[in-house]
């Protein structure tokens, strides 16, 4: 990938964080002016176990170039257990992705605390670069590629 | 269709300064469902209120978008907003273009544009937005606190004051904390014993409180207004209803070479004990790990002498379950471990105590009977150095991030109560700042200096060295004067840092409540709700929360005990709407919903449905909305997506996933 | 910034800002009274632009390379890191050089290890 | 066969049930197909053979709605079928009278064409209960002959094993057909490299006609109405061919099924075009062995599905 | 089968500190393991270089590593210095991409070099991979009443986050290694406190200074003799602190509580 595409392309990033860990952190990264970049898009959810993997698949289909869940530190869980499956349904369906040939890059889970704002800004910060370097998603928009 | 109003809000300059606001409002009339958008200084404020209201009537609106600060700040606000409006609170989204958008980034188009995506989003969820009505729940008029240090006794106290019944659940065999350990308090120099032993007998005396010390919290379930918390009584071995607290057990106890927790392992004390002459309740506790009759069978000696009856060898642990309708957190602290800083000496002299240790060297009622002491051999020290900022304020993973905040004040008045009595004895103080913001601090702090002639050198000790002479010769710097320092001493006294008791980390996990990366419990808003944790019916007391002296501690305890007063007082509460719900047309009745559950709120049942005509019974999921907490656990489980969350339906969160991809 | 200090900090990879001047390096130096300037100025020194006076300074040859300061700094500031980049710096710019070949046999014994030598050849000579 | 057939014919005539879910033989040799039998008339019909490889649990599903019991036909792997539909309540085990019926394992009816054979009128030596390897195959241009053993579905090459799970009786021996590792397959594609890997499930994808036989087929497929035909996700408009279903299916109803799917192979059997389908839900399995321990989908009844549970130190996303 | 490990002297072990040299192969032999000096072995430059940017300095010390790796062993050292500068330029290898990216380029190895090897000192040998128990088991001369001053020096310790020696404020492993040998261990304050040595050849007062406290301290704990790891310290110790306190190699120690000839 040379250098200035990389510059130029604005990956769509769809964030899925929950509300009492990881938006909260998102905020106090906010309060805190930890910047990390516009490319990503929260989408606030009670728990990270509310994330199916079909809200997943459709934002790749509708052209998100990366998806990362984010949630509370597993036995931190608010609804104590929620994390726990959420790590094996994306444990499973990450596997899956990088099993029938999609970069597994472009999913990412991290446990970010509400006092954690700097591991907020950071983990999207990394994100989005690790996104930019793998450019844009042109696998996961329709699997079968029928014309 | 809705008939949806976005209003962006300027936030002062917070968000007009790098979102264009005129802008996103513009875009947002293109929007499906979007009959009126309009933005405002601020829309909190009354007058950004009234603009709602008139907005609602004029374009008859059922939905709104609101583009501000994070729905974490005043997503309540605007639901209130919108009900006097007329409209159904939960017509109402927040696009977070504060927090998200306009603090953290910088370039005006691209935090523009961004704004504009995030609106769209709202928009499109508003858009399958459906009105909710909160359900009612009924509130257990009991709470329970955990820990019986100051800040649990007086968060105890006012509210069984407000009459409340209240449970104080203590892990050791008596309340008192750490206070109790306190020889006097700063900056009154107050002792503490006598301010803290009547409000300890004032507990075990209130009829509204029950204490269960020597007691753990093994479970907690339920949510606010409805906890069921099992609290374990650990064996004490001792009948607490027939045992008159003689004390003659303890006395004729063959096993006195236990370490005193009380005394910081300064003095033994024996199997059966009570740890201090104050304790509350005044019923001693068999060690099993020490008694001669537990680990042998032989012995029994206690038994004998009980005139009282009250020994039983065989009683075992017990779980009490008790229903509450709020839970106090004072869990308090305890003094870091001082293995990643051997270069103080402390695990190589006697004579490098901590500040803890010095407290109960300088009480009456400890190993030395109140006389200051050099542990190793007895001989009254004549130099004294302290040393500040052990294991706080470090950034290298060996110590603690933040201050302590108590050190600076206690060890000023150590430094200024040595000097009142024992004139003759030289005292340094190694500090890096000295910090002292509250009533009376600098003050107090000033006395030591200029009144008692404490010598407070700015720098800090590198090493501390044990001299073949019995000596310490401490190796400082003085950064003012620019030289080094060696002060010969007999004894130094380190300032370690404080950190949270370790049992808060499973408490936390217990109560979902969240703590932060120094094991501190989390308050829900640092500045706004500093006494509630972001669990509903969970509120913080003392140092559980971060660093405290006492008059913070009492007065958040005093705080939080309000909170409870306030939630108690109420004889129902509002239920979260957002709830799980199934389908009964769309339910195979398999189960996987209710296994995923951390509420138990999924029952089934066998129910007449009728599906396109066919009338069959079937086998269908039911929520408890009372029970659910709307975490979205079953919906995903759900294979046929007969499982659904209001507020976070399926389709609205697609909805906001195409909104953002679009 | 200038130049000199940038290289400093490029060179030593220390950051002077974590640095809360506690003191507790110099309190560990056991160089501390061979020193002109001490390891608890040496941040102020960088963030001060005083790069220039710390590279000419005796401290940089007083340095023991003991890492007491290193050990004990609770910031991570590493104040030997910055004192030793501060002698690259002489070193690079070929003006540090204070130890010549002709010099060691008059500072030798019979005893001196190969390790004195060879240490002293790094931390004297370009 | 005759021997099964009779002890149905006994059991509906003592009543003990009401009717039998079996098998009914085809237009040809080689296309017995599911069937209830509501009389010992229509037993007749009745065939158990190489052919008869549709797994009838889900069947039961149906026949849990009739009246009375219901016999049905199990071969070893069935079993676990029915036992995950008894775990998720689609059926009631006093509703059933099972028989067990012995297997020597299932026919690929491609796998025979693929010998060049075609045009075939009838097949012989087909039976279940006989000992004999030898299909003879009646074409019209000719006879030809196949070992069985050489004609099995892929499945049963890598079968589970030949135990019932579940049973009130069983009738006829099995025959042991395991030729080849369970997960060979997997790991020969997990070695690809990424573009591989996407370039042979796109080949495979593109294939597909969403006919729905493998749904259909699928024993935990058994929602009463699929997500895919209610609207409960899609915001946007439904069903063309474009939609969000259509492109994600394989791997939703994959991600679906996991932890449920007992790895019967109806999917892939019935697939008419071709379409290992298989290799996704053994994916899953392979994945949920390795991270959260052995399991299978309806060895038994009670154990908790690896995605309804969980332990405190399972294995983070994306790093294994 | 004996223990095999990849084995650093460094120059000083090959010139004036060859019975440091000589007494650990020996003591080796007699319990159970083996060094396999590192063929073409070049010398670590005594310090380690600080500077981020450093590489030509580092590359010695990386060529000995990969040389160990090679021969899938673990890597020996005695020298403290040797130890100090191997061991942090492994962690630079291992955790520092800028440097290995540069080091590997430099040398362009057939596979790169990222930090695989582990780095023992001699006295980690004994500790975790022989057992002290089992060399107190060795022993056929205990030193008995025999009062031993451990000095550690800076370079095995500081900075602990890299060297992992042993706790770098009070440690342990000499004391238990002289406990093992039957002798008794004196702990003075001074033992892990720079000697001076680096500033031996041009600050030779200061190097009198430091070194002096060091003796003094072991003295006043009442110590009859020391031993150290490092040629260096044992050099200054010995010309430099003004004490007649004996200092000794703990191999040379070592070799005498063994009953082993000390000669060449």
């Amino acid at each position: 990938m040379p250098m200035n595409s990389t510059e130029s392309f604005a990956p769509k990033i769809v964030a899925f964080c929950c509300n009492w860990c990881s938006y909260a952190g998102a905020d106090l990264a906010g309060s805190s002016r930890l910047a990390y970049p516009a490319d990503v898009k929260i989408i606030k959810v009670p728990c990270s176990c509310r994330v199916n993997p079909m809200f997943i698949l459709r934002a790749f289909e509708k052209g998100a170039d990366g998806v990362i869940i984010c949630g509370c530190h597993p036995g931190d869980c608010h609804y104590s257990t929620g994390n726990y499956y959420a790590r094996r349904r994306m444990t499973l369906l990450f596997s899956m992705l990088e099993y029938i040939g999609i970069e597994k890059d472009r999913v990412r889970v991290e446990w970010v605390s509400a006092a954690e704002a700097v591991k907020f800004s950071e983990t999207m910060n990394s994100f989005v670069l690790q996104i930019k370097n793998l450019g844009e998603n042109v696998r996961l928009g329709d699997l079968r590629c029928k014309s | 269709m809705q008939r949806i109003g976005v209003f962006v809000c300027h936030c002062g300059s917070n968000i007009a300064a790098t979102v264009d606001v005129k802008r996103v409002a513009l875009a947002m009339l293109s929007e499906n469902g979007v009959v009126f958008a309009d933005d405002y200084q601020y829309m909190c404020s009354e007058s950004g209120q009234l603009k709602i209201a008139q907005a609602v009537k004029e374009h008859n609106l059922t939905g709104l978008v609101i583009c501000s600060c994070s729905p974490r700040m005043h997503e309540a606000t605007f639901r209130k907003a919108a009900e006097k409006a007329g409209i159904n609170p939960y017509m109402v989204e927040i696009a977070n273009i504060r927090e998200q958008c306009s603090w953290i980034h910088k370039d005006i188009e691209q935090a523009t544009q961004k704004a504009i995506i995030l609106a769209r989003a709202a928009v499109a969820k508003v858009n399958l937005n459906s009105p909710l009505i909160a359900g009612k729940s009924p509130v257990k008029k009991r709470a329970l606190v955990i820990g019986g240090g100051i800040a649990g006794i007086q968060t105890a106290l006012d509210i069984a004051d407000a009459g409340f019944e209240v449970d104080i659940v203590e892990k050791t065999p008596s309340i008192g904390g750490k206070m109790s350990q306190l020889d006097k308090t700063f900056p009154t120099l107050d002792c503490s014993a006598c301010i803290l032993t009547p409000k300890m007998v004032d507990c075990a005396a209130h009829e509204k409180i029950t204490i269960f010390t020597y007691s753990e919290v093994e479970n907690v379930s339920g949510f606010v207004g409805n906890f069921t918390v099992d609290i374990k009584k650990k064996a004490r071995y001792v009948d607490s209803a027939k045992c008159t607290g003689c004390g003659l057990c303890q006395e004729k106890c063959p096993s006195k070479k236990a370490l005193s927790e009380f005394n910081c392992g300064l003095s033994n004390r024996s199997a059966i004990y009570t740890p201090f002459a104050q304790a509350v309740p005044n019923v001693p506790v068999i060690d099993p790990l020490q008694c001669i009759k537990l680990k042998t069978g032989k012995c029994g000696l206690c038994e004998k002498v009980c005139a009282a009856n009250a020994i039983d060898y065989t009683q075992k642990d017990e779980i009490i379950t008790r229903e509450y309708g709020a839970i106090v957190v004072a869990t308090g602290f305890d003094v870091i471990n001082l293995d990643n800083y051997d270069e103080y000496a402390y695990s190589q002299s006697k004579d490098v105590i901590t500040s803890l240790e010095l407290e109960r060297i300088m009480n009456a009622a400890g190993p030395t009977k109140g006389h200051l002491e050099r542990m190793s051999d007895g001989k009254a020290p004549k130099n004294i150095v302290f040393v500040q900022c052990v294991g706080s304020r470090c950034a290298d993973n060996k110590g603690k991030s933040y201050c302590s905040k108590i050190c600076c004040m206690y060890t000023a008045k150590h430094a200024m109560l040595i000097r009142d009595k024992y004139p003759d004895v030289n005292v340094s103080v190694f500090y890096i700042d000295v910090r002292t913001p509250g009533k009376n601090f600098d003050e107090f702090y000033r006395r030591a200096v200029e009144e008692y002639g404490v010598n407070y050198i700015k720098g800090q000790v590198g090493k501390v060295t044990p001299e073949p002479d019995g000596s310490l010769t401490v190796h400082g710097v003085d950064l003012i004067d620019g030289r080094q320092v060696k002060i010969s001493a007999d004894m130094v006294v380190l300032a370690a840092a404080i950190e949270p008791n370790a049992s808060v980390r499973q408490l936390a996990t217990q109560l979902t409540a969240s703590i932060d990366t120094n094991n501190f419990l989390t308050e829900a808003h640092p500045k706004l709700r500093p006494v509630e944790s972001p669990t509903a019916g969970v509120f913080l007391s003392g140092v559980c929360q971060g660093p405290k002296d006492i008059p913070e501690t009492v007065s958040q305890a005093g705080a939080a005990a309000a909170k409870v007063i306030g939630l108690l007082a109420k004889n129902e509460l509002t239920t979260n709407p957002c709830t799980a719900h199934s389908d009964e047309l769309l339910c195979n009745g398999c189960s996987a919903c209710a296994n995923v559950c951390p509420y138990g709120a999924i029952s089934y049942q066998d129910k007449e449905v009728n599906d396109h005509g066919i009338r069959e019974t079937r086998r269908i999921a039911m929520v408890n909305t009372a029970l659910c907490q709307g975490c979205g656990a079953c919906t995903v489980t759900c294979p046929s997506g007969a499982m659904d969350l209001n507020g976070f339906s399926n389709k609205q969160i697609i909805a906001e996933v195409d909104a953002i991809c679009r | 910034m200038s130049n000199r200090e940038e290289k400093v900090l490029q060179i030593s990879g220390v950051n002077p800002r974590k640095c809360m001047k506690c003191g507790k390096c110099s309190a560990s130096c056991p160089s501390y009274d061979e020193m002109d300037i001490k390891p608890h100025q040496f941040v102020s020194y960088v963030l001060n632009g005083r790069t220039k006076a710390l590279a000419e300074s005796k401290s940089v040859e007083k340095c023991l390379a003991c890492f007491a300061c290193v050990e004990r700094c609770p910031r991570n500031v590493e104040p030997a890191k910055i004192i030793d980049a501060a002698r690259q710096l002489n070193v690079r710019q070929r003006y540090g050089d204070t130890l010549s070949a002709n010099d060691i046999p008059s500072l030798i014994d019979e005893d001196t290890p190969q390790q004195l030598l060879v240490s002293a050849f790094r931390k004297y000579k370009r | 066969m005759q021997e099964l057939k009779n002890r149905i014919k006994q059991l509906m005539e003592e009543n003990v049930a009401q009717r039998a879910l079996g098998w009914k033989k085809g237009e040809f040799g080689y296309d017995a197909q599911a069937a209830f039998f509501e009389s010992t008339d229509e037993l007749d019909d009745f065939v158990y053979n190489g052919f008869c490889g549709a797994n009838l649990s889900k069947y039961m599903i149906e026949a849990c709605k009739k009246e009375g019991r219901t016999i049905i036909c199990l071969k070893p792997c069935d079993t676990y079928s029915f036992n995950q539909l008894l775990k998720e309540h689609r059926i009631q085990r006093e509703k059933a009278y099972i028989i067990g019926v012995g297997c020597k394992g299932t026919l690929d009816i491609s796998k025979i064409k693929a010998n060049g054979i075609e045009g075939i009128v009838d097949i012989e030596g087909a039976d279940m209960f006989s000992s004999e390897n030898l299909l003879k195959i009646k074409t019209v241009y000719g006879d030809h002959e196949l070992a069985y053993s050489d004609a099995l579905l892929e499945r049963c090459n890598c079968c589970k094993g030949k135990e019932h799970m579940i049973f009130d009786e069983i009738i006829g021996e099995s025959a042991d057909t395991v030729s080849a590792d369970r997960f060979e397959q997997i790991e020969k594609i997990e070695q690809l490299t990424s573009i591989e890997k996407f370039e042979f499930f796109r080949n495979e994808l593109s294939k597909c006609i969403r006919c729905n036989a493998c749904r259909n087929a699928c024993p935990a497929c058994n929602c009463r109405k699929c997500v895919f035909d209610s609207d409960k996700f899609d915001s946007a408009q439904k069903a063309n061919s474009d939609s969000f279903e259509e492109k994600m299916f394989h791997i939703i109803r994959a991600f679906h099924v996991a932890g449920r799917c007992t790895d019967c192979g109806e999917c892939s059997r019935v697939c008419p075009q071709n379409i290992p389908l298989h290799l996704f839900n053994r994916k899953f399995i392979k994945d949920i062995n390795m991270l959260y321990g052995d399991f299978s989908a309806g060895s038994n009844c009670e154990e908790n599905c690896p995605l309804t549970s969980y332990s405190f130190d399972d294995a983070e996303p994306g790093k294994i | 089968m004996a223990l095999k490990y990849s084995y650093y002297p460094g120059c000083t072990l090959k010139n004036k500190a060859k019975s440091l040299d000589i007494t650990a192969r020996k003591c080796a032999s007699a319990l159970g393991f083996e060094l396999e000096e590192i063929e073409n072995w070049q010398c670590c430059g005594g310090v380690y270089p600080l500077g981020s940017d450093e590489i030509a300095t580092k590359l010695s010390s990386v060529r000995a590593l990969d040389y160990a790796k090679s021969k899938s062993q673990k890597l020996v050292t005695l020298c403290s210095a040797c130890h100090h500068v191997i061991k942090r330029v492994n962690d630079d290898m291992k955790n520092v991409p800028d440097t290995r990216m540069r080091a590997n380029n430099y040398l362009k190895l057939d596979t790169p070099y990222c930090g695989e090897t582990q780095v023992l000192h001699y006295l980690e040998v004994l500790r975790d991979e022989i057992g002290f128990d089992n060399i107190a088991k060795a022993v056929k001369n205990p030193l008995k009443g025999v009062k031993i001053g451990a000095y550690y020096g800076c370079m095995l310790l500081r900075p602990s986050k890299i060297m992992e020696f042993d706790n770098p404020e009070n440690p342990q492993i000499m004391e238990d290694f002289i406990k093992a040998l039957g002798a008794q261990s004196v702990i003075f304050p001074y033992r892990n406190e720079c000697c001076g040595g680096h500033v031996a050849l041009k600050s030779p007062e200061s190097a009198q200074k430091l070194s002096g406290k060091v003796t003094r301290s072991a003295e006043g704990f009442g110590a009859d003799m020391l031993i150290t790891a490092c040629p260096l310290c044992l050099y200054n110790l010995n010309k430099n602190s003004q004490s007649d306190i004996p200092v000794y190699y703990f191999t040379e120690l070592l070799a005498k509580a063994l009953g082993i000839d000390s000669e060449e």
